[in-house]
């Protein structure tokens, strides 16, 4: 991985927490977060906005290829959530297996161990979101 | 004042594949020599060059592209520029010469296109690969670059009922038209079967919907209209240069089953050559997964949403039907070096225009398009060249 | 047909420095929300974007930097391009810019330059800044960036009798002007002796004759002659803008002691404005290492060959001499966020020709100058500049 | 490093062994090879050629700040030689200390270990130039 840990660390708060934007101008809700509405642009409010973790898969996929760091998960599940706030965001699917999951699927945020590179030692935490019941 | 024309004088590709005795510099070399024997003319006639290159930082410690291939094709001194979208590295340096010298300010000018894949073992080409997507929010999350089309072909499935078999059509044809091209990575045939059963890779998408990683290289010499009269019996000429952006990460986007860059480049593009898609004889189209042709045919007006792996499965698509797509072999059977696909797509359209594309020969090709990717689709650019 | 003029109507840059709070977006979106309000501009009213960075791919594992910066700053579906040339990148998409807006094609066109260079350790940035010489024959064996201008400089010093004290007194004066100016990275005075007296790096270059590792963006916005006249009362043109290249490798030069791409592009950008040396009233050069500001000023004519070092050591390229070199800082002190450099020399000059360097101000400029370079100087793009 | 093996083994003979190309045309040397003649271009006549190894110093400098897999010959002198045969290329100065060395020294090739990285456990081999007596 040529990626550093500082991105990583800068983004602690919105991976542990769910934390994204919003703009108090025109309301929209931003996750991943946005310092720039792209709406009202100049003229929006930026402010953080915590975020419930609920919301349903919008489209998914099993994993069996997976990139360095991710090959003890293998496979794994990908998705993509639709937030019930509005915005959308890529996570991993957790607690459940390949057939458990459906487009319109109710999911909830949960906080997981993300990747471990045996080589390097690094682990990354972050969200993953699992079947509401 | 009446618009200039830009026309195609010279084309030169080396054979995709996995080239372990060339470096980047030999591929380089190796298709820059032969776009300049096509074209006739000496180095000096050369004004500027513009080269697409995805990744060569991680793949082969080498930034300063522009300078390393104006050096290394014995042109030191002249204006080299490196130019970088993801996939879309090729048709965007096409693009910028294209430009240049549409302007009126240069006569002669190269677009060239490289990636040599092989040099780093598969998994860190992937990671390199996964820098197309949003890395903080995609990649660091566990979405590969295909999850990200499985992600895509999924709503496609669900929103259209589009069918695995219609997807798998697309494979099976790429290798077809492949067997046909002697520049292809992978020239043999594959069955349906053979493709719904190859390996998991992110389902429902498997091996052999997946373009491979390919080493590989293309130029192609493009000149003013007066130059390009005096140099050539045979031009081809480009009508439209289109260029259009989307999200970089899917989640951003009002629909995945949809790629908007390529319907707002696919637009630009007809208006600027002032036709429609019912002009379009063939296209070659960025297949980097095959759900991405499916995607790509209707987003470019081919036919109505919904129904690109019906025309594929009909054969419409097929060399000999309505609108062939990708006699090349596409990404997925011609091989995907990422920085040259957009120009290597320029060739395929160029030497079906001068009727010189031998057992995939298109009947009456007149008007062709070019449709290259980045990343899940973040830029898009469309050419359209005619005979 | 009269020549078109193209204008710049807004600048805008983040704080040069070490930004460990920042992304690569972040920084981004900084610089550009800035130069926007500067035109006073709506984001509808761009055209295209072209965007400089040397190495995101190894530096943040981001590639696909065009969609990234058009998403981000909320300008999704219009044109964006990245291009690349080392450190030289950002020259370079200015070049891009100045070229579409001069074809006619576009009004409004943005030329923005990044990078992020503090999210990895020093020496895997050291690492990513190789990439801009030839990996292959130079850093295979060890030769460092600086080394390579060190090389250079040995060859100065040898040749023509330059002496350490003058190759420092460049850095003395590139402080003393970064003191001046609020963006810098460096917002503090060194002595000869300090200079002399810093650690070693590759001798005989020490600490104090090296640019730093730089965050930090840069955005220019260009516009064609009539919006520039309707948007602002205050213009700066573009005159000229001039690229050349040189071998990859330094030993495969005719001389280490004259920067051959500079010479060709500083001509080059002469005849397009139709100028000399003579009118040019001050200029940023890229003075990466200290002996590049000497080898800069003698390229583009300034003075004889040779005498680049008696010029900085007699004060002539002091804020009040006479021919200001660096009056931002230059590279060794406001800093050099590689991709984003060149924008920033052209936001100084900028600055200077509307009245608004402050402190630092050069009395009655008309005319200034830019030279950005790649690597040991295989790019070089020269940009000129008028009130 | 994210560098791979795979251009270094391809490079062996040059790295090892001084084998550059010959243009049969022109006569022009090349080393670093080229497999193209940057003067007769396509009429260029391109063969091996092997270098004798002998040269002398056109400029140097002493490494104080090495990149990975260098550190434990710091410092190091890195020089530009040209070659008798006419080129010029980057390498090493070995055998030697910095005061030993100026513009103008005759050296000559010698078959060394250029880079070792600990952790990778990586080491590659090639010439390093040493003064002649
Ligand atoms: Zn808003
Ligand atoms: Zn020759």
């Amino acid at each position: 991985m040529t990626k550093g840990l500082a991105s990583y660390w800068r983004k602690i708060p919105q991976r542990y927490n769910l934390i994204g934007t919003v703009c108090r101008k025109c309301n929209n809700k931003f996750f991943p977060p946005r310092d720039f509405c792209l709406e009202c642009r100049r003229l929006g409010k930026i402010e953080e906005f915590k975020f419930s973790g609920n919301g349903e898969v919008y489209s998914y996929s099993v994993v069996h290829a997976p990139p360095e760091g991710f090959e003890y998960q293998k496979p794994y599940i990908i998705g993509i959530i639709k937030l019930d706030e509005g915005p959308m965001l890529t996570a991993q699917l957790t607690d459940c297996k390949p057939g458990d999951i459906e487009i319109g699927k109710k999911v909830k945020a949960v906080f997981r161990k993300i990747i471990e590179c045996g080589s390097s030692g690094i682990i990354q935490y972050g969200y993953k979101f699992k079947p509401c019941n | 004042m009446t618009e200039k024309k830009v026309g195609i004088i010279g084309v030169g590709m080396t054979k995709f594949g996995e080239h372990w005795d060339m470096s980047y510099r030999d591929l380089v070399i190796g298709a820059g020599t032969k776009a300049i024997m096509d074209a006739g003319i000496e180095g000096k006639d050369i004004n500027e060059i513009y080269v697409g290159s995805m990744s060569p930082g991680t793949l082969i410690g080498q930034e300063h592209i522009g300078a390393l291939v104006a050096d290394y094709v014995g042109l030191v001194g002249i204006g080299a520029t490196r130019v970088e979208a993801a996939c879309a590295s090729g048709g965007l340096a096409l693009r910028q010469a294209y430009l240049s010298v549409k302007s009126g300010r240069n006569d002669i000018v190269v677009a060239g296109g490289a990636e040599k894949m092989t040099d780093v073992p598969t998994p860190q080409a992937a990671v390199s690969l996964a820098g197309a997507g949003d890395e903080e929010w995609e990649a660091f999350n566990g979405a590969t670059f295909p999850a990200l089309y499985a992600l895509m072909a999924q709503r496609h499935i669900y929103e259209y009922g589009t069918t695995l078999e219609q997807i798998s059509e697309v494979s099976v044809k790429s290798h077809y038209n492949a067997s046909l091209n002697p520049t292809a990575q992978f020239r043999f045939k594959v069955t349906l079967e053979q493709v719904m059963n190859s390996a998991p890779v992110a389902m429902p998408l498997r091996l052999l919907h997946c373009s491979p990683i390919t080493d590989g290289a293309a130029t192609i010499i493009l000149a003013s209209e007066e130059k390009t009269r005096e140099l050539t019996d045979n031009p081809v000429w480009i009508c439209a240069s289109a260029l259009s952006t989307d999200t970089l990460a899917l989640h951003d986007r009002k629909s995945l089953s949809r790629t908007n860059a390529a319907v707002i480049a696919g637009r630009n593009a007809y208006a600027q050559a002032g036709i429609t898609q019912e002009d379009i004889d063939f296209a070659e189209v960025h297949d980097c997964f095959s759900i991405a042709e499916i995607m790509a045919v209707e987003a470019l007006g081919f036919c109505d949403f919904g129904e690109g792996g019906k025309i594929t499965e009909n054969g419409e698509t097929g060399i000999d039907g309505r609108i062939p797509i990708n006699t090349s072999g596409g990404l997925k059977a011609k091989g995907h070096p990422v920085g040259a696909t957009g120009i290597a797509q320029a060739i395929e359209v160029a030497l079906q225009l001068r009727g010189e594309a031998g057992e995939r020969q298109v009947k009456d090709a007149e008007i062709g398009l070019t449709h290259n990717v980045g990343g899940s689709g973040a830029t898009c650019a469309v050419h359209i060249f005619s005979r």
